[in-house]
């Protein structure tokens, strides 16, 4: 049962990643990056690697939707 | 099945149905605001009464078993428990107060005074 | 002041996530206890200048953390229950009524107007959207709008009154 | 043994609805929509974790969700204030 949940985590990280790509919008693309990071954070924990799911969680959640962010203030909100 | 268990069987249900009815609400209302309302307060109940069903597990095999890491796996969930339940709500708020400024008004809204209050200031 | 409370809170949460480490007083080890008096100190002089004014001497009375406690497991989660019963039957019929109405708070401090922002998002039917930061008027989306302009008792119930005991 | 499977079976249904979720994220006319997508996800794998984490029967995992729970939220309100300024 547990294998189950192994393939849906990952079928949604490919998608949410293909997606991240394609959206002309960039905010939407860190908006679903976030999203990618909480289901990698998922998928390590039930890895059961706690500590790197901490990191994960740390980092992936919190760090680089803000970093993206920042860098997005500096620059114009649409793809060409 | 002693009486616990299947208290911590209906706890469990419970939890699960009113997380699948925050996240159908998702698709079934039409704006921001609406779906707000079912989704933060559906799933954070939901979530409760999964957490609730994990800490009578911990206590009930802290028990019977008498090994005390299940007292610390329903110590610790019960923190995860209120760190959800102080953190949801102003989450929900930020959005909603990110989405009114940003101009996404409510659809078919009979009043809205706070656009109202603005259009006043300007 | 807000020194010491933020330490004994850090403090506090250290102790709880570490318990039964160990014998002394009932579960810590030695070890544990001193690293987390050290993490304790180093928070509290690092971030205890934001928490700054907002707290006062009132917020170590036991007195007022009963009285949480009781709120939260009494009144909150009974609203909470019919907040959820309510919303679950309007996802499954679909009818609402939606709007965003203003209110009158009636609290001073800024505790106390987050504790009843937050109260109020999570009970029936209400989420709220925007404060004025001078009047402390709260702007509220409703789900199903019965009159233009509510008092607090429509809106929250006997939430206010539980609140100002605990804040003030 | 037996109470450990219907909690590894609920967890494998908050991850379905996680999926859901995940397509209102996806699907979103506005960017305020996406986001309450995203704070949906926060909340349900929370609650995977700690179902997650009694069902394998590891302590240590459960203290992951409580970081998660205090630092994805964190996000979601960085997105929010972004939204805030960078329309208006």
């Amino acid at each position: 049962m547990e294998g189950l949940a192994h393939v849906g985590l990952s079928a949604i990280m490919v998608w949410l990643a293909l997606m991240a790509v394609r959206f002309r919008d960039l905010l939407i693309s860190v908006v679903t990056l976030a999203g990618l990071g909480l289901v990698l954070s998922l998928e390590f924990y039930l890895l059961r690697a706690p500590d790197v799911a901490i990191a994960e969680a740390a980092i992936g959640a919190g760090l680089t939707t803000a970093i993206y962010l920042i860098a997005l203030r500096g620059s114009r909100r649409e793809e060409e | 099945m002693s009486p616990l268990e299947i208290l911590i069987y209906i706890l469990g249900a419970v939890g699960l149905f009113f997380n699948t009815l925050g996240t159908v609400a998702l698709f079934r209302f039409p704006d921001v605001y609406t779906r707000l309302h079912g989704a933060t307060k559906c799933t954070t109940f939901g979530s409760i009464f999964l957490t609730l069903a994990v800490i009578l597990y911990g206590l009930t095999s802290w028990q019977s078993g008498g090994e005390s890491r299940y007292g610390i796996l329903a110590l610790h969930a019960a923190v995860a428990l209120v760190a959800l339940l102080v953190t949801n709500p102003t989450g929900a708020h930020a959005i909603a107060r990110a989405a009114h400024r940003s101009g996404v008004g409510p659809k078919f809204a009979v009043v809205d005074a706070l656009a109202d209050e603005k259009g006043r200031r300007k | 002041m807000s020194f010491l409370i933020t330490g004994l809170l850090a403090f506090g949460f250290y102790l709880i996530l570490t318990a039964g480490s160990g014998t002394i007083l009932g579960g810590w080890s030695a070890a544990e206890l001193i690293a987390g008096a050290v993490t304790a100190l180093i928070v509290a002089a690092a971030s205890s200048r934001l928490l700054g004014q907002r707290c006062g001497a009132g917020a170590l009375n036991p007195l007022r953390w009963v009285l949480a406690f009781i709120y939260v497991i009494g009144p909150l989660f009974w609203g909470m229950a019919k907040a959820n019963l309510d919303v679950a039957r309007r996802v499954i019929t679909g009818e609402i009524r939606p709007g965003i109405v203003k209110v009158k708070a009636g609290l001073a401090e800024d505790l106390g107007v987050t504790m009843l922002a937050n109260s109020i998002t999570l009970t029936p039917g209400t989420l709220t959207v925007d404060i004025d930061d001078e009047s402390h008027d709260l702007y509220i989306h409703w789900i199903d709008v019965k009159t233009d302009s509510p008092s607090i008792e429509d809106i929250s119930g006997g939430f206010s009154g539980w609140i100002r005991r605990i804040t003030e | 043994m037996e109470l450990q499977g219907a909690l590894t079976l609920a967890g494998l249904v908050v991850v379905i609805l996680s999926v859901l979720s995940v397509l209102r994220c996806l699907l979103g006319p506005t960017v305020p929509d996406r986001v309450v997508g995203l704070d949906t996800l926060n909340t349900l794998v929370v609650a995977a974790m700690v179902v997650f984490g009694a069902a394998l029967d590891e302590i240590i995992l459960v203290d992951v969700a409580i970081v998660y729970a205090l630092l994805s939220f964190i996000g979601t309100l960085y997105i929010a204030k972004f939204t805030e300024r960078g329309l208006s």
